[in-house]
């Protein structure tokens, strides 16, 4: 007679040391095999959307910085664009220049807590304390240029709040060439190690017609091998200026699409930025930052969809304005809502190990799933 | 050794056997415990790039005492549901596994508990005594992450044991003792005498074995750090995964013994790689105490040749627990089973050839 | 690559009536309207269809538009009555590189739209935050659950332009 | 496939060993920790921390409070009555109204600097003070108000005072055929004010 066992419920979270946040998921095991995952959301839940209609246009950037905070100048771009559109503003070319700086700074700042986070999931400490003193490097240089570390309230509907820092863009030359090596280092510190390999390729494979099906977008998309980068298929700001590529996951130690090839995409994506952002600092024209800035936000009335490539994916904000001072309504397209939900469909039938894993590469911020 | 001389100083055999029991607790385990939490947390830091603890004296020396009152203090939280018996003697039964294995362990030629000739088979035996307690503590804390980290524990802890026994066979195999005194006391003399260089004696054997001591050595290294639950192999604990793995539960002194036993553990392993491989207490370079004519002074350098070289192992393995990430439990057992058995067992193999040569 | 009227005319020529009207007030965007009991058969054809091949759903976000009347329920508090609720559907197709927005009324008293969580798998969350915030419910949704709200909240569904706060949760003060 | 298992474990141990070389390497890199109280890092000149509002300057627009996304600034004012003689801003404005209440409630603030950008006197600003905690939540609201309670009545007294004169003359005025036009000082230069 064969012993009868049955299925143990596990939840993971909301405090965990490894859920990034506050999320929970029920794991339905059998001994160390995951059956199935439910994702419970909405503890960090704050009501952003019932905010903006109460708030002006302006008012709302920052909140905007909340939504994913560890990627606030990419967010408020975002809204900045959005707004922009919806108001037919033309921003002067040394605010694009400032801008597109910023979000690739933001960029790899935020990439450097994904993969130091993963690396902290799967195990590994120390290359996570590495990521983090780089990433302070990046917070100082915001802090320099608008007086904030993590919630900047720097890019406004036209323009953005300060010029640079006279002292700028030579600090951020210094660091572009400080960081490069680290990305070496870092590579052979955690990502050819064997055991992270293992840890990771062929663990959680995402297919491409599923995560198109399934609208993931940014790095976990590419990792499942399509170019698709908004900066390239849909060009919004400047970025059509720039001479950069956009990497795709191949493959290199399993299947494409593995939670491997989503942890690599965002360490060629940082170097990607780092050229970027050198093309950037060469090419600045000098002009006013506060020239283009709106008296008065009031855009006309009508619906506006507008989004860009924010580390975590594509975020876009659909506004319905009714030609007041306040918008109607603001919906956010959060990528990390977008990109967890097909969290269930990988988790199946791997390990608890592997659970931690695949969370980890697809790199959500709960400030943005709860908005 | 001490315990003949204890016992014609007091003239009673039983205070004089738990004197000696006590001695290597309290000179050796504790302080080295207090020693090991703060060097960890120092070398965990500098390799990061931070400080570590600096305000507790100078440069938080005393930091862990300071944490030792702590944890003296803290309630003992215990919830409702927990097996009670087997929650409070788990901890303790941990301890007293991890200090058993002290007892044949030699500090130096003439400080060890107890002259067992079978030493080394002793000191595995009572290591997976761990196991049990570890089962137990997992068990009776009524919380899932404990009992998946109980249960990963056991898995792994009986798993290492093979790897490990099959290279001390090895061992005994070139040797033809599992005493670790003795096999302390052959390696005597200077470096080159050591197993890992292929043992004493100076012939042609002892040169073609020094790739396979050198394959041993690793093996044996690896899955003692597999025993000891140190990253890479920590999935018992996995902090991610499972929070605190077994002693998820466990807050205040019951805490406190299981990190005691950890740090007593990771000793303990390196003192048995130290004294299968690398000369046990001896001196790479011969004795001061012997050159000066002073012999007294001789067990004093072996204490601190074997506390070095007990450090030192200790050092790599914290090294390589803040160096590289943690395996997945089907991996943990793929390593052993596909990777260090096979070898082990070649190994073996090609020695005795060898030596029957 | 296809605009807004060319995608507009292909789907009016296969649905006929379910296909309401192509609105182009917005400046930004012309948005499709669509009978809310259609919207899944239409978005089959839409991922379907080679020509069109929307493969992706960006964005699927209810908004109450909040024309109705207003009426004095008790002590200063305005509700709304009759009206409609909309569904909005953003749709892109990677291959064609085209986009489409589609938009669904629906009545306020009884907000009932097709899910399409089976077109694109997506929608499921999107379609449970429609509910949670809006009260719409999609039929034929696998898993219609409140998903950011606490589960058991009564006070009715917050993105609402009548929604009032309540005073207590679960014997808690609301506003600390 | 023996090949591969060779291979596995060689680039196991490879590996494994390019990363010891690694974090040893960094055993003898310089920490990055600051020691906090001892120690403190110098912000820039751009750093927002806690609000600081002065006082002599503001002439209570209200322009803040309005721009405030967390509506944490509470002001109040009191207009003041012909005669008094409520002061000039120092880039020599006159002052027309009394701020009978300033408050900022630090619990709430995001520190977003919004309401320094539209204030016309530049009298609300941020500092780099940013060690400010408290134990009790009630102390993080901060009153800048420089009126004492009993100088904040006599001026809502005097002011309702000139109301009902106003409205006394008001009254009169529409008891007489003829209008008067009333002259209104305050107004305008509220206005003026503002923009």
């Amino acid at each position: 007679m064969a012993l009868k066992t049955e299925e143990m419920v596990l939840n993971m979270g909301p405090q965990h040391p490894s859920t990034h946040g506050v999320l929970r998921l029920e794991l339905e095991l059998e001994g160390e095999l995951v059956l199935n995952v439910r994702p419970h959301l909405g503890y960090l839940h704050r009501c952003f959307e019932k905010h903006c209609e109460a708030m002006t246009y302006p008012q709302v950037i920052p909140y905007v910085d909340r939504l994913d905070y560890l990627a606030a100048m990419s967010n408020e771009l975002t809204y900045a664009i959005t707004c922009e559109k919806l108001m037919n503003i033309q921003v002067p070319e040394r605010v694009e220049y400032i801008r597109v700086i910023m979000v690739e700074l933001q960029r790899i700042a935020s990439h450097l807590v994904a993969l130091g986070t993963f690396g902290l999931d799967i195990g590994a400490f120390t290359p996570f304390l590495y990521c983090f003193i780089d990433r302070e490097k990046i917070l100082s240089l915001f802090e320099l240029t608008c007086g904030a570390r993590m919630l900047y309230n720097y890019i406004w509907i036209g323009g953005l709040s300060h010029d640079l820092h006279p002292d700028f863009i030579r600090l951020a030359k210094e660091f572009v060439q400080y960081f490069k090596p680290h990305v070496a280092e870092l590579n052979n510190l955690l990502s050819y190690n064997k055991i992270f390999i293992e840890r990771t390729a062929n663990v959680g494979v995402l297919p491409l017609e599923a995560a198109i099906n399934y609208n993931i977008t940014g790095p976990s998309l590419r990792g499942s091998g399509i170019k698709w980068d908004l900066r390239k298929n849909d060009p919004y700001s400047i970025y059509d200026k720039f001479d950069f590529d956009i990497p795709v996951g191949k493959g290199t130690f399993g299947q494409v699409g593995d939670c491997w090839d989503r942890y690599f995409v965002r360490v060629v994506e940082m170097e990607q930025s780092l050229r970027i952002i050198e093309q950037a600092l060469e090419q600045i024209p000098e002009g006013d930052v506060t020239s283009a800035l709106p008296k008065r936000v009031k855009p006309p009335e009508g619906t506006v969809y507008a989004r860009t490539e924010n580390p975590k994916g594509e975020l876009g904000f659909f506004i319905v304005s009714n030609g007041s001072l306040n918008p109607y309504r603001v919906k956010v397209k959060p990528p990390s809502f977008v990109n967890l939900t097909v969290l269930g469909e990988l988790c199946k039938g791997c390990f608890i190990s592997d659970v931690i894993a695949i969370l980890g590469s697809i790199d959500i911020v709960m400030g943005e799933v709860d908005r | 050794m001490i315990f003949d001389w204890l016992s014609s100083l007091i003239g009673n055999e039983i205070i004089a056997g738990i004197i000696c029991a006590c001695l290597p607790l309290f000179l050796f385990i504790l302080p080295f415990a207090l020693v090991a939490v703060l060097m960890e947390r120092k070398v965990s830091a500098h390799m990061q790039d931070r400080l570590g603890p600096m305000r507790t004296g100078y440069h938080g020396i005393i930091q862990t005492i300071a944490d030792i009152l702590k944890l003296f203090q803290k309630e003992d939280i215990m919830s409702n549901e927990v097996d009670k018996p087997l929650f409070n003697i788990a901890p303790v039964l941990t301890f007293i596994g991890s200090y058993a294995a002290f007892a044949a362990i030699p500090f130096t030629s003439n400080f060890i508990g107890t002259k067992l000739d079978l030493g080394i088979v002793y000191i595995l035996g009572v290591s997976s005594f761990g196991v049990v307690s570890i089962l137990m503590a997992g068990w009776s804390s009524n919380n899932k992450y404990s009992l998946l980290g109980a249960m990963r524990s056991a898995a792994q802890l009986v798993s290492y044991e093979i790897p490990t026994f099959l290279v001390v066979v090895t061992l005994i195999t070139v040797t033809g003792t599992t005493s670790l005194l003795n096999l302390s006391e052959m390696q005597t003399g200077h470096f080159w005498n050591w197993m890992i260089l292929g043992g004493p004696g100076l012939n042609l054997t002892k040169f073609l074995l020094i790739p396979f001591m050198i394959v041993g050595a690793v093996i044996v290294f690896i899955s003692t750090l597999a025993e000891v639950n140190r990253t890479p192999f920590d999935v018992p604990e996995a902090d991610s995964e499972l929070v605190a793995g077994y002693y998820t539960e466990y807050s205040g002194m019951k805490f406190a013994m299981f990190f005691l036993a950890e740090y007593a553990n990771m000793f303990a392993v390196s003192a048995i790689v130290s004294a299968l491989f690398f000369g046990g207490y001896q001196s790479p370079f011969g004795y001061l105490g012997n050159l000066l004519g002073v012999s007294w002074l001789v067990p004093f350098e072996q204490l601190f040749w074997f506390t070095l070289k007990g450090c030192l192992f200790v050092f790599v393995q914290m090294w390589l627990r803040w160096t590289l990430p943690r395996l997945r439990v089907d991996q943990l057992m793929t390593l052993c089973w596909k990777y260090l058995i096979p070898f082990a067992f070649a190994n073996l193999l090609i020695v005795g050839l060898l030596v029957v040569l | 690559m296809k605009n807004d009227e060319e995608i507009f005319e292909i789907l009016k020529a296969k649905f006929g009536d379910s296909i309401i009207e192509l609105n182009a007030k917005s400046p930004f965007e012309k948005v499709i309207v669509i009978a809310p009991l259609k919207i899944k058969e239409v978005s089959y054809f839409l991922r379907d269809d080679s020509e069109l091949d929307f493969c992706s759903l960006v964005l699927l976000s209810g908004v109450d538009d909040a024309n109705g009347e207003k009426v004095e329920l008790e002590e200063g508090f305005k509700g709304i009555q009759g009206g409609t609720l909309s569904v909005y559907y953003h749709l892109e197709s990677i291959n064609q590189k085209q986009k489409a927005t589609l938009k669904v009324s629906t009545s306020r008293e009884n907000p009932e739209v097709e899910s399409v969580s089976d077109v694109w798998r997506n929608a499921d969350w999107h379609e449970r935050e429609a509910f949670d915030m809006y009260g719409i419910k999609f039929l034929n949704h696998p898993d219609l659950r409140r998903i950011l709200m606490p589960e058991d909240w009564e006070a009715g569904y917050p993105l609402r332009k009548d929604y009032r706060n309540p005073e207590f949760y679960q014997g808690m003060k609301v506003p600390y | 496939m023996i090949k591969q298992y060779f291979l596995n474990t060689w680039s196991g141990i490879w590996t494994v060993l390019v990363g010891m070389k690694i974090t040893f390497k960094h055993l003898f890199t310089p920490s990055v920790t600051i020691q906090y109280p001892d120690v403190k890092v110098e912000l820039p000149e751009r750093s927002r921390n806690r609000l600081y509002v002065n006082m002599d300057d503001c002439i209570g627009c209200d322009q803040c409070a309005r721009a405030c996304p967390v509506s944490c600034i509470e002001i109040e004012t009191v207009k003041s009555v012909p005669g008094d003689e409520v002061g000039k801003t120092s880039n020599g404005k006159k002052k027309a109204l009394w701020v009978t209440k300033f408050n900022i409630d630090f619990a709430k603030c995001c520190c977003c600097q919004l309401c320094v950008f539209p204030c016309p006197t530049e009298c609300i600003k941020m500092t780099s003070i940013y060690e400010f905690s408290e134990f009790e939540r009630d102390n993080l609201l901060y009153n800048f108000a420089t009126l004492t309670p009993a100088e904040v009545d006599e001026k809502k007294d005097s002011y309702a005072k000139l109301e009902a004169e106003k409205a006394a003359q008001k009254a009169a005025a529409a008891a007489e055929p003829k209008p008067v036009a009333a002259p209104a000082p305050e107004k305008p230069k509220e206005e003026s004010s503002n923009n």
